[in-house]
């Protein structure tokens, strides 16, 4: 287990690779990213503007995916107010007993500054279903909620007809996701290889869910893509200053909703995250688990790459926060899915990365690595 | 465009149409008014007699006549188009504009036309030729008779009569475009602009 | 060559569009101006607005409907019936929007003025209008104002035959309002073979529109209620009709560009 | 003005805005359509309509049965049951954002999609387009319900286009409902006329658009119905389980709140707890116009149905009318602060509506109230004392269920 030079980074996310100097994609983009010129880079934007048509009898321009969390608010008015585009703000919403008031509420707040909202929301049960059978067969119950939401947005995008897709960060840039690499950095149509969504839906029909019960879960097709001339454009790309905490400070101030809860119950250093429901949290500590790393990790190395602290302060809260959740969100995570929280430890237990982990006498987990040292 | 008020019959259909398809409209039967348009339009409706009777009391005869001849465009629909010949029988002989020689006489076998008929282009117009095939929407029991050159497009019920008639600027049609629903909007927009930037 | 139509009617009565079911129960249907439009945008061959109460109660033509009609700026020909009274009722009808006029009861209590419209107007925009019925194989005309059936009279047939109305509208009018109601011997013993015909009057399937149509006197179909219970009623008939010279149906598309050639 | 005409049967008279006809013995046509609830085979018409619904199952599995429009209260519930239980359809539920939203109403609804779950279709239109919209059609209609009306009926149809799902189920008929426009074996389809004409008071989106007014077509394009082509290229087709199940609103949700928890609340202006529990303003202040423009309000609505139904005696009904048709409202303030009018300024907004030919102005500053319900002869006087009126909706919960009156934009709705 090797860390990043710069950041508290470690080697073990898939798809991942380090530079030989023996900085991680992140840094590496960020060394980059110092010598953009984003001036041209936000003409090129310019330039793609008077290239969108409308299809005829549509107003609007583009779809923007949003949760209500702070990249998307700060996107949808970034698109409104700086490019002057009407955009349709598409919103893939938990069930009731999972989304968050933060949530509803964030959701709210985008629609009263004036954008129109399309909110699609799963069936409940299947939603539910789902969760369990992706959280027992990828000890990650994401991995269906995902698709759902990634499909969401090319799926409206199509039968709207308003074929460009504005979208948030450059997975392959940003945290490494190599696999989504389009023609150029601002090009998401591969969007559909990240490792989120490499799975696809086949996993679903295989246990049980015929296909017009999981219709929310299906990616649009190449064929469906290149037919309605869908074009995603990662904005992340364009603006030089994208990042966890910048994002919140140009959110907050048109209305966004943060969490109150401290890292000790989250994992999440400010509280800027996963705030449309609990769960998201958890999951980060089931990634943290599998390879080393949580929320307080992305967190620290933003701060780190900008010199807003140095690594000892990274590391003392790497030590302290990285991988928390109270426990209440796990009991909440259990009743909904109908496990029981034995259960629930047994999985995760299961999925943990031995190398970093063991179990000591008293059935607790350990860490076995030192933070920015590793094994 | 300007619509030739002779004082009877509502030109609101007529307004409509020419608004939907985006001409501004003008109403009137008063020289500055008309003068001030593009393209002039006699409306269909009323007995050739009264008609003629009206335009020689606006005076707008003789100023139609010079028009014609300054090749301005002139469309006429229905009755309209009847004023466009030399004279009428309806009723009791009249003279027209005699912008188009030919004469108008009663149908007589059988002595009305209407309904839906399509029209058949028997000269290359390219104002009328999207339009070949088509159904359009008649009502009249008097027809135009006249030389070949100026007849268009003929439609057939039982005999064959003028349904577009034309010399230079100035054009007549038997049917009701602003009655004909898609195909008139089509046709009406092609005749205006046509005229218009020729 | 000359199409044979689809006339869309909108009966009216106390100033509201109805459903009106052998000349005597009626249901609400809404603003007639609402029906009149939609069978517009439908692309109906002829509208034909009845307004049944003036007739009875001998008041003049509805001449402010006929102006809110106006308003609208319709693409499709009108027919108005209901109150003519005078040639100048007629006269002014037709200057309130109107193609052509439907006289009914005038043209038995004075056909005079039926022929001074003609010779106003043209006979080609006026409809004569018969409710017929059958009573033991014979054709009876209904005297709408006195309610009772009587043969056709002589003067309404000898009126018929001079040409001074264009077409008759037949209304089988006790059928009225009921599913394939109309009754073809109608037309087929109609004794005036010349005289195109409408006929009227339950009429709702295809199947009776493709048998009438071809008779070679009949001209023109009206439907009434029957086009009150689908979207796009007109052009389903219309699909279905598609060997009999009607014009085909037409869905609207307000898309620009494609309208124009 | 003709003089009124008066149903011997229910409180209905001839000023009804979508219109009434009578017969010779002076029964009115909505009642007599209401007798064949009790004349029709409706185990047949039920037959009739799996016939109807059976080519559009979608067999690829590759998309919805149908569309099933849904909101927190009206027959929802008992739609998608009828959709999904005994139909067995896969339907995608659609709904349209009014804004007023109760507490109640988010939680029914949030509440309907996990009892059947099913996927569900949320359109929110910009507040500032609804404001403008509305603010034009208070003026000119006396109308604050324009756009919701206008988008409950239209983004189903968007729905059924841009999906490419053709069938949509609609729960009872309106007008056949209420002044029996139609008789159930016509078998009435959804139609863009009838939208206009009665849902919309004529005014289809486009028509909101004058030189005169402020509206522009970036505020009204989303209210507009779909072209004619894409209806026919998609095969759209809006039908009704009201002409195929005997429809009795009350012993339905009385079911839905038994079977699957379904919540009412109180009102103050009707006796009937189990509709538009999901709506602040449909009992208040849009209530209000309807009782200053045609002279009676929804209370006349329910009495007359229960009457139809004989759970009422036509006394009994004007009784309740009368004593809830003029109970003030509960939440205007909430209206005028969310529209930004003043109360002063909304009330001269509303009194422009105020029919004369039931409202007359008394100096110095009132108005006399001789609506229809004032007209209506009381055949005996004793059903008209305010105790002895029968109590026979319950209400389990209030409109603000969990919190206080203010609008729900997009809430929770759970637990």
């Amino acid at each position: 287990m090797k860390y990043c030079k710069l950041c508290l980074q470690p080697d073990t996310r898939p798809n991942t690779v380090f530079t030989n100097e023996g900085l991680c994609p992140a840094c590496h983009y960020y060394e980059e990213s110092k010598k953009i010129d984003w001036q041209e880079r936000y003409e090129i934007l310019l330039d793609l503007i008077p290239s969108i048509s409308r299809a005829p009898g549509q107003h609007f321009d583009c779809i923007i995916g949003v949760s209500g969390g702070k990249d998307s608010t700060r996107q949808a008015v970034w698109v409104r107010e700086k490019l002057g585009l009407k955009p349709l703000l598409v919103c893939l919403s938990h069930p009731p007993q999972q989304v968050s008031q933060l949530g509803v509420d964030n959701i709210s707040n985008l629609i009263n500054m004036g954008f129109d909202v399309v909110l699609s929301s799963p069936a409940p049960q299947t939603w539910r279903d789902l969760m369990r059978d992706s959280f027992f067969k990828f000890a990650n119950w994401a991995r269906s909620s995902e698709l759902a939401l990634f499909s969401s947005v090319p799926q409206l995008a199509i039968r709207y007809k308003i074929p460009l897709i504005f979208w948030g960060e450059n997975p392959a840039l940003q945290i490494g996701d190599l696999s989504t690499m389009g023609r150029n950095g601002y090009d998401g149509n591969n969007l559909r290889y990240s490792n989120t969504l490499s799975s696809g839906h086949a996993w679903m029909v295989e246990s049980g869910f015929n296909l017009n019960s999981i219709l929310p879960y299906i990616y649009p097709t190449h064929e469906e893509f290149d037919s309605s001339r869908i074009q995603i454009v990662f904005l992340g790309w364009f603006i030089g200053d994208w990042g966890l905490v910048n994002n919140a400070s140009y959110a907050c101030p048109v209305g966004l909703g943060i969490r109150s809860e401290g890292p000790e119950e989250t994992g999440d250093l400010y509280g800027l995250s996963n705030l449309d429901e609990d769960w998201h949290n958890m999951n980060q500590m089931v990634k943290y688990l599998k390879f080393g790393f949580g929320k307080v990790t992305e967190y620290v190395n933003e701060e780190l790459r900008s010199g807003a602290i140095n690594r000892s302060t990274a590391i003392d809260l790497v030590e302290r926060y990285d991988g928390k959740c109270s426990e209440k969100y796990i009991r909440s995570f259990c009743e909904f899915i109908r496990i029981s929280q034995d259960e629930f430890w047994a999985h995760i237990k299961r999925f943990m990365n031995r190398d970093l982990f063991e179990i000591d006498s008293t059935g607790n987990i350990q860490k076995k690595f030192k933070v920015g040292v590793g094994l | 465009m300007g619509i030739v008020d002779y004082g009877i019959g509502n030109h609101a259909s007529v307004m409509h149409s020419l608004r939907d398809i985006g001409f501004r409209v003008r109403v009137g039967s008063e020289i500055d008014v008309l003068n001030d348009v593009d393209v002039l339009l006699l409306p269909g409706v009323g007995a050739y007699p009264t008609a003629m009777k009206a335009l020689h009391q606006h005076g707008l005869v003789g100023y139609l006549q010079d028009q014609a001849r300054a090749q301005r465009p002139i469309i006429g629909i229905c009755l309209g188009m009847q004023l466009l010949a030399s004279a009428s029988h309806e009723l009791q002989y009249t003279d027209g504009l005699d912008l188009i020689p030919g004469k108008v006489v009663p149908l007589t076998e059988p002595k009305w036309h209407i309904g839906w008929n399509t029209i058949e282009c028997v000269q290359r117009d390219s104002l009328l030729w999207p339009s070949d095939g088509q159904a359009f929407y008649f009502n009249h029991s008097f027809a135009y008779q006249g030389p070949p050159e100026y007849q268009v497009c003929v439609s057939r019920h039982l005999t064959t009569l003028s349904s577009v008639i034309r010399r230079g600027k100035v054009v007549g049609l038997q049917f009701h475009p602003e009655k004909s629903q898609a195909a008139g909007r089509i046709l009406l927009k092609n005749v205006v602009f046509g005229l218009a930037h020729a | 060559m000359l199409k044979k139509r689809l006339v869309g009617v909108v009966t009216v009565k106390d100033g509201w569009a109805v459903q009106s079911f052998g000349y005597k129960r009626y249901l609400p249907l809404g603003r007639p101006e609402c029906l009149i439009e939609n069978l517009d945008r439908w692309g109906a061959d002829e509208i034909l607005v009845q307004v049944i109460d003036r007739s009875v109660d001998c008041q003049i033509p509805d001449f402010e409907l006929l102006e809110r009609i106006a308003r609208l700026g319709l693409e499709t020909p009108l027919i108005y019936g209901g109150g003519i009274r005078s040639v100048h009722d007629g006269v002014r009808a037709i200057q309130f929007g109107a193609d052509r006029l439907v006289v009914d009861s005038i043209a038995h209590d004075d056909p005079c003025i039926v022929r001074g419209l003609s010779e106003q107007l043209g006979a080609q925009a006026i409809i004569a209008a018969l409710p017929l019925s059958l009573h033991s194989g014979r054709i009876e005309w209904l005297d709408y104002r006195r309610r009772c059936a009587t043969p056709i009279p002589e003067d309404i047939l000898s009126l018929l035959e001079t040409g001074v109305a264009s077409e008759t509208l037949i209304i089988d009018w006790t059928n009225e309002g009921y599913p394939e109601a109309f009754q073809v011997d109608l037309v087929k013993m109609f004794p005036l073979s010349a005289v195109p015909l409408i006929a009227f009057g339950g009429i709702s399937a295809s199947r009776q529109m493709i048998e009438l149509l071809s008779f070679s006197n009949v001209a023109a179909i009206a439907v009434g209620n029957f086009l009150s219970y689908r979207e796009h009623a007109v052009q389903e008939f219309k699909k279905a009709l598609a060997g009999m010279s009607l014009r085909p149906p037409v869905y609207e598309s307000t898309l620009p560009g494609l309208t124009d050639a | 003005m003709p003089d009124i005409t008066f149903c011997k049967r229910c409180l209905y008279s001839s000023v009804h805005p979508l219109g009434l006809t009578f017969d010779g013995d002076g029964i009115c046509s909505g009642c007599r359509i209401h007798e064949e609830k009790d004349s029709l085979d409706w185990s047949s018409r039920w037959q009739k309509l799996e016939s109807v619904v059976q080519p559009y199952r979608n067999r690829d599995g590759r998309n919805y049965d149908c569309i099933v429009p849904v909101t927190g209260s009206g027959d929802s519930y008992y739609i998608v049951y009828l959709v999904k239980q005994r139909l067995g359809l896969n339907p995608l539920l659609v709904t349209y954002n009014k804004y007023f939203n109760t507490p109640l109403g988010i939680r029914n609804l949030a509440n309907l999609r996990i009892r059947f779950n099913c996927d569900i279709l949320y359109q929110n239109i910009n507040p500032n387009s609804v404001k403008k919209i509305i603010r034009g059609t208070l003026r000119r209609f006396g109308s604050i319900y324009w756009p919701i009306l206008a988008g409950q009926t239209v983004f189903p149809v968007q729905t059924a286009v841009r999906y490419q799902v053709p069938l949509i189920i609609w729960g009872a008929h309106q007008g056949l409902e209420q002044v029996g426009m139609f008789s159930h074996e016509h078998e009435v389809e959804m139609t863009r006329r009838y939208r206009k004409d009665h849902d919309l008071m004529g005014a289809e989106a486009d028509d909101l658009l004058s030189i005169f007014d402020t509206l522009t077509e970036e505020d009204i394009w989303q209210f507009r119905y779909p072209d004619d082509d894409e209806l026919k290229s998609v095969g759209v087709r809006g039908i009704y389980l009201g002409n195929y199940v005997r429809w009795d609103p009350k012993a339905q949700h009385e079911q839905m709140m038994r079977d699957y928890d379904y919540r009412t609340a109180m009102f103050s202006r009707t006796f009937d707890r189990y509709d538009y529990v999901d709506c602040f303003n449909y009992m208040d202040v849009h209530d209000l116009l309807k009782l200053y423009k045609h002279g009676y309000s929804k209370v006349t609505d329910h009495a007359t149905r229960e009457i139809r139904f004989g759970r009422l005696t036509r006394d009994e009904g004007l009784a309740l009318v009368r004593q809830h048709e003029l109970a003030p409202l509960r939440f205007l303030d909430q209206f005028c602060e969310w529209l930004g009018v003043t109360p002063r300024s909304m009330q001269f907004l509303l009194d422009q509506h105020r029919n004369r030919r039931f409202w007359t102005k008394t100096e110095p500053a009132g108005w006399e109230f001789r609506g229809v319900s004032t007209m209506q002869d009381q055949r005996n006087s004793e059903a008209s004392g305010r105790t002895g009126l029968p109590d026979i909706f319950k209400a389990n919960d209030k409109l603000e269920y969990d919190r206080n009156s203010d609008y729900v934009t997009i809430g929770k709705g759970w637990p």
